[in-house]
Protein backbone atom coordinates (compact mmCIF):
# COMPACT_ATOMS: atom_id res chain seq x y z
CA UNK A 1 0.00 0.00 0.00
CA UNK A 2 1.28 3.48 -0.96
CA UNK A 3 0.22 6.00 1.51
CA UNK A 4 -0.40 9.58 -0.10
CA UNK A 5 0.42 12.82 2.24
CA UNK A 6 -1.49 16.48 1.34
CA UNK A 7 -0.34 19.68 2.76
CA UNK A 8 -1.51 23.10 3.02
CA UNK A 9 -3.59 24.90 0.07
CA UNK A 10 -2.91 21.15 -1.88
CA UNK A 11 -4.92 19.38 0.92
CA UNK A 12 -7.49 22.41 1.11
CA UNK A 13 -7.92 21.85 -2.81
CA UNK A 14 -8.12 18.41 -2.81
CA UNK A 15 -10.19 18.11 0.41
CA UNK A 16 -8.45 15.58 1.88
CA UNK A 17 -4.73 14.95 3.90
CA UNK A 18 -4.34 11.62 2.70
CA UNK A 19 -4.93 8.61 1.24
CA UNK A 20 -3.96 4.92 0.32
CA UNK A 21 -4.27 3.33 -2.88
CA UNK A 22 -2.91 -0.37 -4.17
CA UNK A 23 0.48 0.90 -6.48
CA UNK A 24 -0.48 0.32 -10.02
CA UNK A 25 1.26 -1.99 -12.36
CA UNK A 26 2.44 0.85 -14.89
CA UNK A 27 3.98 3.41 -11.67
CA UNK A 28 8.01 3.88 -11.05
CA UNK A 29 8.73 7.15 -10.94
CA UNK A 30 6.94 10.20 -9.05
CA UNK A 31 5.48 11.47 -12.30
CA UNK A 32 4.18 7.77 -13.49
CA UNK A 33 2.08 8.79 -9.62
CA UNK A 34 0.89 12.18 -10.50
CA UNK A 35 -0.24 10.82 -14.11
CA UNK A 36 -2.18 7.91 -12.65
CA UNK A 37 -3.86 10.35 -9.88
CA UNK A 38 -4.37 12.80 -12.82
CA UNK A 39 -6.33 9.82 -14.60
CA UNK A 40 -8.79 8.71 -11.51
CA UNK A 41 -9.68 12.36 -10.31
CA UNK A 42 -10.14 14.91 -12.28
CA UNK A 43 -9.63 17.16 -8.85
CA UNK A 44 -6.15 16.93 -9.10
CA UNK A 45 -6.18 18.62 -12.41
CA UNK A 46 -6.47 22.08 -10.06
CA UNK A 47 -3.50 20.89 -7.86
CA UNK A 48 -1.11 20.12 -10.71
CA UNK A 49 -1.26 22.89 -12.90
CA UNK A 50 1.19 25.25 -14.84
CA UNK A 51 0.30 27.88 -11.99
CA UNK A 52 1.56 25.78 -9.22
CA UNK A 53 4.32 24.61 -7.99
CA UNK A 54 4.33 21.42 -6.07
CA UNK A 55 7.05 19.73 -4.51
CA UNK A 56 6.64 15.83 -3.54
CA UNK A 57 8.39 14.07 -0.96
CA UNK A 58 9.05 10.58 -1.17
CA UNK A 59 9.70 9.02 2.78
CA UNK A 60 10.20 12.43 3.97
CA UNK A 61 12.60 13.51 1.54
CA UNK A 62 12.16 15.76 -1.42
CA UNK A 63 12.36 14.62 -4.46
CA UNK A 64 12.59 14.87 -8.58
CA UNK A 65 9.79 13.58 -10.66
CA UNK A 66 11.80 11.23 -12.19
CA UNK A 67 12.63 9.43 -8.44
CA UNK A 68 11.37 5.64 -8.04
CA UNK A 69 8.53 4.74 -6.45
CA UNK A 70 8.18 1.73 -4.67
CA UNK A 71 5.56 -0.28 -2.65
CA UNK A 72 4.83 0.90 0.62
CA UNK A 73 6.16 4.37 0.16
CA UNK A 74 5.32 7.17 2.02
CA UNK A 75 4.49 10.11 -0.79
CA UNK A 76 3.35 13.37 0.31
CA UNK A 77 2.36 16.77 -2.17
CA UNK A 78 2.63 20.33 -0.73
CA UNK A 79 3.30 23.70 -1.76
CA UNK A 80 6.51 25.81 -1.11
CA UNK A 81 7.55 25.89 2.46
CA UNK A 82 7.05 29.03 4.40
CA UNK A 83 7.78 28.31 7.68
CA UNK A 84 10.29 30.14 9.82
CA UNK B 1 18.43 20.29 19.99
CA UNK B 2 14.85 20.49 18.55
CA UNK B 3 11.30 21.01 19.41
CA UNK B 4 8.20 21.60 17.43
CA UNK B 5 5.36 22.46 20.05
CA UNK B 6 2.04 24.40 20.25
CA UNK B 7 3.23 25.81 23.27
CA UNK B 8 4.91 29.22 23.44
CA UNK B 9 8.66 29.40 24.88
CA UNK B 10 11.04 31.71 26.76
CA UNK B 11 13.98 33.14 25.35
CA UNK B 12 15.39 33.36 29.00
CA UNK B 13 14.81 29.60 29.55
CA UNK B 14 16.19 28.25 26.17
CA UNK B 15 19.28 31.47 26.83
CA UNK B 16 20.03 29.99 30.40
CA UNK B 17 19.78 26.46 29.05
CA UNK B 18 21.58 27.34 26.13
CA UNK B 19 24.44 29.21 27.71
CA UNK B 20 24.67 25.92 30.75
CA UNK B 21 24.85 23.48 27.75
CA UNK B 22 27.48 25.47 25.43
CA UNK B 23 30.26 25.71 28.35
CA UNK B 24 33.00 27.82 27.27
CA UNK B 25 31.19 30.04 24.82
CA UNK B 26 32.42 33.85 23.78
CA UNK B 27 29.23 33.95 21.59
CA UNK B 28 25.57 33.18 21.61
CA UNK B 29 23.18 34.34 18.76
CA UNK B 30 19.56 34.09 19.16
CA UNK B 31 16.96 35.21 16.52
CA UNK B 32 13.28 34.97 17.37
CA UNK B 33 10.67 35.29 14.56
CA UNK B 34 7.01 37.03 15.43
CA UNK B 35 4.12 37.15 14.17
CA UNK B 36 3.80 40.54 12.52
CA UNK B 37 0.60 42.45 13.28
CA UNK B 38 -0.09 43.25 9.45
CA UNK B 39 0.95 41.05 6.11
CA UNK B 40 -0.05 42.31 2.62
CA UNK B 41 -2.45 39.84 0.99
CA UNK B 42 -0.79 38.01 -1.61
CA UNK B 43 -3.01 38.76 -4.45
CA UNK B 44 -1.55 41.62 -6.51
CA UNK B 45 -3.69 44.80 -6.24
CA UNK B 46 -5.23 43.94 -2.72
CA UNK B 47 -4.66 46.19 0.06
CA UNK B 48 -3.19 44.71 3.22
CA UNK B 49 -5.61 43.77 5.84
CA UNK B 50 -5.08 43.20 9.40
CA UNK B 51 -4.37 39.86 10.26
CA UNK B 52 -6.16 38.56 13.44
CA UNK B 53 -4.46 34.97 13.48
CA UNK B 54 -1.94 33.00 11.84
CA UNK B 55 -2.10 28.99 11.38
CA UNK B 56 1.18 26.90 10.97
CA UNK B 57 0.58 23.38 9.56
CA UNK B 58 3.67 21.11 9.56
CA UNK B 59 4.10 17.50 8.14
CA UNK B 60 5.18 15.40 11.27
CA UNK B 61 7.81 13.31 11.17
CA UNK B 62 9.40 15.07 8.25
CA UNK B 63 9.67 18.22 10.25
CA UNK B 64 11.47 16.57 12.70
CA UNK B 65 14.07 14.66 10.12
CA UNK B 66 14.65 18.25 8.22
CA UNK B 67 15.17 20.01 11.61
CA UNK B 68 17.94 17.80 12.41
CA UNK B 69 19.49 17.58 8.94
CA UNK B 70 19.76 21.45 8.79
CA UNK B 71 21.06 21.62 12.78
CA UNK B 72 23.98 18.42 11.39
CA UNK B 73 24.64 20.99 8.47
CA UNK B 74 25.63 23.83 10.38
CA UNK B 75 27.50 21.71 13.13
CA UNK B 76 29.66 20.22 10.27
CA UNK B 77 29.87 24.36 8.34
CA UNK B 78 31.09 25.63 11.61
CA UNK B 79 32.38 25.15 15.12
CA UNK B 80 29.34 25.13 17.30
CA UNK B 81 29.30 24.58 21.02
CA UNK B 82 25.31 24.28 21.18
CA UNK B 83 22.12 24.99 19.02
CA UNK B 84 18.74 25.09 19.50
CA UNK B 85 15.81 25.56 17.34
CA UNK B 86 11.93 25.41 17.91
CA UNK B 87 8.73 26.01 15.80
CA UNK B 88 5.46 26.84 16.33
CA UNK B 89 2.72 25.03 15.30
CA UNK B 90 -0.83 25.53 15.44
CA UNK B 91 -2.99 28.65 15.52
CA UNK B 92 -0.90 31.73 16.24
CA UNK B 93 -1.59 35.68 17.07
CA UNK B 94 -0.07 39.06 16.47
CA UNK B 95 2.90 39.11 18.32
CA UNK B 96 3.43 35.89 18.95
CA UNK B 97 6.52 34.61 18.94
CA UNK B 98 6.94 31.90 15.92
CA UNK B 99 10.31 30.35 15.95
CA UNK B 100 14.04 30.04 17.93
CA UNK B 101 17.20 29.85 16.95
CA UNK B 102 20.12 30.07 19.15
CA UNK B 103 23.68 29.20 18.24
CA UNK B 104 26.73 29.57 20.57
CA UNK B 105 30.66 29.17 20.01
CA UNK B 106 33.94 30.24 20.69
CA UNK B 107 33.65 33.60 18.43
CA UNK B 108 30.98 35.56 17.24
CA UNK B 109 31.22 35.04 13.38
CA UNK B 110 30.78 31.40 13.97
CA UNK B 111 27.67 31.83 15.96
CA UNK B 112 25.87 34.38 13.53
CA UNK B 113 26.29 32.95 10.37
CA UNK B 114 24.97 29.67 11.75
CA UNK B 115 22.11 31.27 12.86
CA UNK B 116 21.58 32.83 10.16
CA UNK B 117 22.11 29.68 7.89
CA UNK B 118 19.43 27.69 10.00
CA UNK B 119 16.68 30.27 9.28
CA UNK B 120 17.35 30.62 5.67
CA UNK B 121 16.88 26.69 5.54
CA UNK B 122 14.12 26.49 8.21
CA UNK B 123 12.49 29.40 5.72
CA UNK B 124 12.45 27.26 2.47
CA UNK B 125 13.20 23.66 3.41
CA UNK B 126 11.40 22.40 6.28
CA UNK B 127 7.78 21.33 5.82
CA UNK B 128 5.95 24.37 7.25
CA UNK B 129 3.01 26.28 5.84
CA UNK B 130 1.24 29.37 7.20
CA UNK B 131 -2.13 30.24 6.90
CA UNK B 132 -3.21 33.94 7.35
CA UNK B 133 -6.83 34.36 9.00
CA UNK B 134 -8.32 38.05 8.45
CA UNK B 135 -12.23 38.64 9.69
CA UNK B 136 -12.73 38.31 5.79
CA UNK B 137 -10.18 36.25 4.32
CA UNK B 138 -8.05 32.76 4.61
CA UNK B 139 -5.02 32.86 2.38
CA UNK B 140 -1.83 30.29 2.57
CA UNK B 141 1.42 32.93 2.43
CA UNK B 142 3.26 32.28 -0.87
CA UNK B 143 7.21 31.37 -0.67
CA UNK B 144 9.01 34.54 -0.99
CA UNK B 145 11.95 34.84 -4.08
CA UNK B 146 14.17 36.40 -1.51
CA UNK B 147 14.14 33.14 0.80
CA UNK B 148 14.94 31.01 -2.03
CA UNK B 149 17.97 33.89 -2.74
CA UNK B 150 18.72 33.90 0.71
CA UNK B 151 19.65 29.50 0.14
CA UNK B 152 22.15 30.42 -2.73
CA UNK B 153 25.31 32.40 -0.32
CA UNK B 154 25.44 28.90 1.42
CA UNK B 155 26.16 26.75 -1.53
CA UNK B 156 29.57 27.80 -2.36
CA UNK B 157 31.28 27.53 1.38
CA UNK C 1 18.97 52.62 23.54
CA UNK C 2 22.83 52.06 25.11
CA UNK C 3 24.40 51.22 28.76
CA UNK C 4 27.60 51.34 30.05
CA UNK C 5 27.67 49.53 33.38
CA UNK C 6 29.67 47.46 36.08
CA UNK C 7 26.38 45.28 36.83
CA UNK C 8 25.81 42.13 35.21
CA UNK C 9 21.97 42.23 32.62
CA UNK C 10 19.73 40.14 32.11
CA UNK C 11 18.84 39.00 28.41
CA UNK C 12 15.11 37.94 29.96
CA UNK C 13 14.24 41.54 30.91
CA UNK C 14 16.12 43.05 27.72
CA UNK C 15 14.36 40.92 24.94
CA UNK C 16 11.18 41.56 26.66
CA UNK C 17 11.56 45.42 26.63
CA UNK C 18 13.38 45.43 23.07
CA UNK C 19 9.70 43.38 21.98
CA UNK C 20 7.80 45.85 23.34
CA UNK C 21 9.32 49.09 22.20
CA UNK C 22 10.26 46.97 18.86
CA UNK C 23 5.86 46.80 18.14
CA UNK C 24 5.12 45.14 14.75
CA UNK C 25 8.67 43.55 14.61
CA UNK C 26 9.06 39.91 12.53
CA UNK C 27 12.31 39.38 13.70
CA UNK C 28 14.42 40.29 16.90
CA UNK C 29 18.41 38.70 16.77
CA UNK C 30 20.22 39.01 20.13
CA UNK C 31 24.41 39.05 20.57
CA UNK C 32 25.86 37.97 23.47
CA UNK C 33 29.28 38.03 24.17
CA UNK C 34 30.76 36.27 27.22
CA UNK C 35 34.23 35.68 29.05
CA UNK C 36 35.66 32.88 27.89
CA UNK C 37 37.25 30.55 30.23
CA UNK C 38 41.18 30.09 28.52
CA UNK C 39 42.92 32.95 26.27
CA UNK C 40 45.82 32.37 24.80
CA UNK C 41 48.25 34.92 25.61
CA UNK C 42 49.47 36.79 23.52
CA UNK C 43 53.03 36.74 23.60
CA UNK C 44 54.53 34.12 20.84
CA UNK C 45 55.69 30.62 21.64
CA UNK C 46 53.69 30.50 25.36
CA UNK C 47 51.32 28.56 26.40
CA UNK C 48 48.22 29.11 27.06
CA UNK C 49 46.97 29.86 30.88
CA UNK C 50 43.26 30.10 32.22
CA UNK C 51 42.10 33.45 33.14
CA UNK C 52 41.10 34.18 36.39
CA UNK C 53 39.53 37.59 35.84
CA UNK C 54 39.25 40.31 32.61
CA UNK C 55 39.34 43.79 33.16
CA UNK C 56 37.65 46.14 31.17
CA UNK C 57 39.03 49.52 31.01
CA UNK C 58 36.95 52.38 28.88
CA UNK C 59 37.48 56.25 27.91
CA UNK C 60 34.24 57.51 29.91
CA UNK C 61 32.45 60.22 27.68
CA UNK C 62 34.13 59.01 24.11
CA UNK C 63 32.74 55.39 24.84
CA UNK C 64 28.83 56.99 25.03
CA UNK C 65 29.59 58.71 21.99
CA UNK C 66 30.97 55.74 20.15
CA UNK C 67 27.95 53.55 20.64
CA UNK C 68 25.69 56.43 19.75
CA UNK C 69 27.72 57.32 16.60
CA UNK C 70 27.82 52.80 16.17
CA UNK C 71 23.82 53.11 16.72
CA UNK C 72 22.59 55.75 14.85
CA UNK C 73 24.62 54.39 11.33
CA UNK C 74 22.96 50.87 11.99
CA UNK C 75 19.87 53.16 11.93
CA UNK C 76 20.81 54.97 9.15
CA UNK C 77 21.80 51.85 6.93
CA UNK C 78 18.96 49.18 7.97
CA UNK C 79 15.30 49.51 8.47
CA UNK C 80 15.46 48.69 12.34
CA UNK C 81 12.07 49.27 15.33
CA UNK C 82 14.60 48.58 17.83
CA UNK C 83 18.01 48.78 19.16
CA UNK C 84 20.04 47.81 22.37
CA UNK C 85 23.71 48.01 23.21
CA UNK C 86 24.75 47.05 26.49
CA UNK C 87 28.96 46.71 27.57
CA UNK C 88 29.79 46.00 30.62
CA UNK C 89 33.22 47.23 32.42
CA UNK C 90 35.41 46.81 35.20
CA UNK C 91 36.81 43.77 36.48
CA UNK C 92 34.57 40.04 35.05
CA UNK C 93 35.29 36.61 35.33
CA UNK C 94 35.12 33.37 33.38
CA UNK C 95 31.54 33.07 31.66
CA UNK C 96 30.26 36.46 32.91
CA UNK C 97 28.54 37.98 30.41
CA UNK C 98 30.41 41.25 28.80
CA UNK C 99 28.43 42.78 26.06
CA UNK C 100 24.56 42.62 24.64
CA UNK C 101 23.04 43.36 20.87
CA UNK C 102 20.29 43.12 20.57
CA UNK C 103 18.39 44.55 16.96
CA UNK C 104 14.25 44.17 16.02
CA UNK C 105 13.11 44.93 12.69
CA UNK C 106 10.45 43.55 9.76
CA UNK C 107 12.42 40.96 8.79
CA UNK C 108 15.39 38.68 9.55
CA UNK C 109 18.35 40.12 7.13
CA UNK C 110 18.07 43.53 8.56
CA UNK C 111 18.04 42.29 11.92
CA UNK C 112 21.39 39.61 11.48
CA UNK C 113 22.88 42.32 9.71
CA UNK C 114 22.53 45.34 11.87
CA UNK C 115 23.70 43.48 14.80
CA UNK C 116 26.72 42.07 12.77
CA UNK C 117 27.85 45.48 11.83
CA UNK C 118 26.94 46.87 15.67
CA UNK C 119 29.38 44.30 16.52
CA UNK C 120 32.39 44.74 14.39
CA UNK C 121 32.39 48.20 15.17
CA UNK C 122 31.92 47.99 18.50
CA UNK C 123 34.93 45.24 18.50
CA UNK C 124 37.53 47.70 16.99
CA UNK C 125 36.09 51.46 17.25
CA UNK C 126 34.63 52.29 20.48
CA UNK C 127 37.27 52.72 23.44
CA UNK C 128 37.22 49.34 24.99
CA UNK C 129 40.32 47.95 26.09
CA UNK C 130 40.38 43.83 28.01
CA UNK C 131 43.49 43.14 30.11
CA UNK C 132 43.35 39.20 31.09
CA UNK C 133 44.96 38.63 34.35
CA UNK C 134 46.18 34.88 35.72
CA UNK C 135 47.92 33.67 38.81
CA UNK C 136 50.98 35.08 37.71
CA UNK C 137 50.60 37.51 34.85
CA UNK C 138 48.26 40.55 33.75
CA UNK C 139 48.41 41.41 30.02
CA UNK C 140 46.99 43.74 27.64
CA UNK C 141 45.06 42.05 24.90
CA UNK C 142 46.22 42.63 21.17
CA UNK C 143 43.50 43.53 18.73
CA UNK C 144 42.91 41.19 16.08
CA UNK C 145 43.34 41.84 12.84
CA UNK C 146 40.22 39.21 12.07
CA UNK C 147 38.06 42.00 14.28
CA UNK C 148 39.60 44.86 11.35
CA UNK C 149 38.97 43.11 8.62
CA UNK C 150 35.40 42.01 9.56
CA UNK C 151 34.94 46.33 9.72
CA UNK C 152 35.88 46.26 5.85
CA UNK C 153 32.45 44.36 4.52
CA UNK C 154 30.54 47.27 5.61
CA UNK C 155 32.30 49.84 3.85
CA UNK C 156 30.01 49.32 0.01
CA UNK C 157 27.03 49.22 1.31
CA UNK D 1 44.95 74.61 29.32
CA UNK D 2 45.22 70.88 26.82
CA UNK D 3 44.07 68.04 29.07
CA UNK D 4 45.76 64.81 28.11
CA UNK D 5 44.52 61.18 28.98
CA UNK D 6 46.33 58.01 28.78
CA UNK D 7 44.09 54.55 28.48
CA UNK D 8 45.41 50.86 28.84
CA UNK D 9 48.81 49.40 28.02
CA UNK D 10 50.04 53.37 27.36
CA UNK D 11 48.68 55.01 31.14
CA UNK D 12 50.70 51.65 32.30
CA UNK D 13 53.54 52.57 30.67
CA UNK D 14 53.52 56.05 31.85
CA UNK D 15 52.46 55.64 35.45
CA UNK D 16 49.74 58.41 34.97
CA UNK D 17 46.22 58.66 33.64
CA UNK D 18 45.60 62.05 32.36
CA UNK D 19 47.45 65.25 33.24
CA UNK D 20 47.28 68.98 32.09
CA UNK D 21 49.36 71.10 29.82
CA UNK D 22 49.49 74.54 28.84
CA UNK D 23 49.51 74.73 24.76
CA UNK D 24 53.05 75.41 23.58
CA UNK D 25 53.70 78.13 20.89
CA UNK D 26 55.18 75.50 18.49
CA UNK D 27 52.41 72.61 18.83
CA UNK D 28 49.85 73.30 15.84
CA UNK D 29 49.18 69.52 15.14
CA UNK D 30 48.96 65.47 16.75
CA UNK D 31 52.36 65.34 15.38
CA UNK D 32 53.72 68.62 16.69
CA UNK D 33 52.41 67.48 20.17
CA UNK D 34 53.87 63.97 20.19
CA UNK D 35 57.45 65.52 19.26
CA UNK D 36 56.89 67.99 22.05
CA UNK D 37 56.47 65.41 24.56
CA UNK D 38 59.01 63.33 23.17
CA UNK D 39 61.32 65.84 24.06
CA UNK D 40 60.04 66.75 27.50
CA UNK D 41 59.54 62.83 28.67
CA UNK D 42 61.99 59.87 27.90
CA UNK D 43 59.13 57.73 28.81
CA UNK D 44 57.27 58.26 25.70
CA UNK D 45 59.71 57.05 23.54
CA UNK D 46 58.62 53.93 25.09
CA UNK D 47 55.03 54.71 24.18
CA UNK D 48 55.39 56.23 20.78
CA UNK D 49 57.69 53.49 19.22
CA UNK D 50 58.22 51.68 16.16
CA UNK D 51 56.57 48.61 17.89
CA UNK D 52 53.30 49.98 19.01
CA UNK D 53 50.37 51.58 17.29
CA UNK D 54 48.96 54.43 19.37
CA UNK D 55 45.84 55.86 18.50
CA UNK D 56 44.78 59.66 19.04
CA UNK D 57 41.98 61.16 19.50
CA UNK D 58 40.48 64.60 20.02
CA UNK D 59 37.26 65.62 21.61
CA UNK D 60 37.00 62.27 21.84
CA UNK D 61 37.10 61.61 18.23
CA UNK D 62 40.15 59.52 16.27
CA UNK D 63 42.10 61.64 14.33
CA UNK D 64 44.88 61.83 12.16
CA UNK D 65 48.79 63.18 12.83
CA UNK D 66 47.77 66.41 11.05
CA UNK D 67 44.72 67.14 12.55
CA UNK D 68 45.31 70.53 14.26
CA UNK D 69 45.55 70.76 18.30
CA UNK D 70 43.84 74.09 19.67
CA UNK D 71 43.93 75.70 23.55
CA UNK D 72 41.41 73.54 25.57
CA UNK D 73 41.07 70.46 23.28
CA UNK D 74 40.56 67.05 25.00
CA UNK D 75 43.66 64.59 23.70
CA UNK D 76 43.95 60.95 24.08
CA UNK D 77 46.13 58.17 23.59
CA UNK D 78 45.86 54.93 23.72
CA UNK D 79 46.31 51.60 21.72
CA UNK D 80 43.66 49.89 19.52
CA UNK D 81 40.53 49.06 20.86
CA UNK D 82 39.69 45.16 22.06
CA UNK D 83 36.26 46.23 23.17
CA UNK D 84 33.28 43.10 22.34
Amino acid sequence: MLRIQYFASIRETLGRSDEELELPAQVGSVQDLIDHLLGVNPSFQRVFSAQNMVLTAVNQTVVDLDHPISENDEVAFFPPMTGG
Amino acid sequence: MISIQNQDFSIADEYAALRHRAGDAGAIVTFTGLVREVYDVPAEGSESAAVSSLFLEHYPGMTEKCLQEIQQQAEAKWPLLATRIIHRVGELHGKDQIVLVATASAHRLAAFEAAEFIMDYLKSKAPFWKQQKTATSSVWVESRDSDKAAIERWQDS
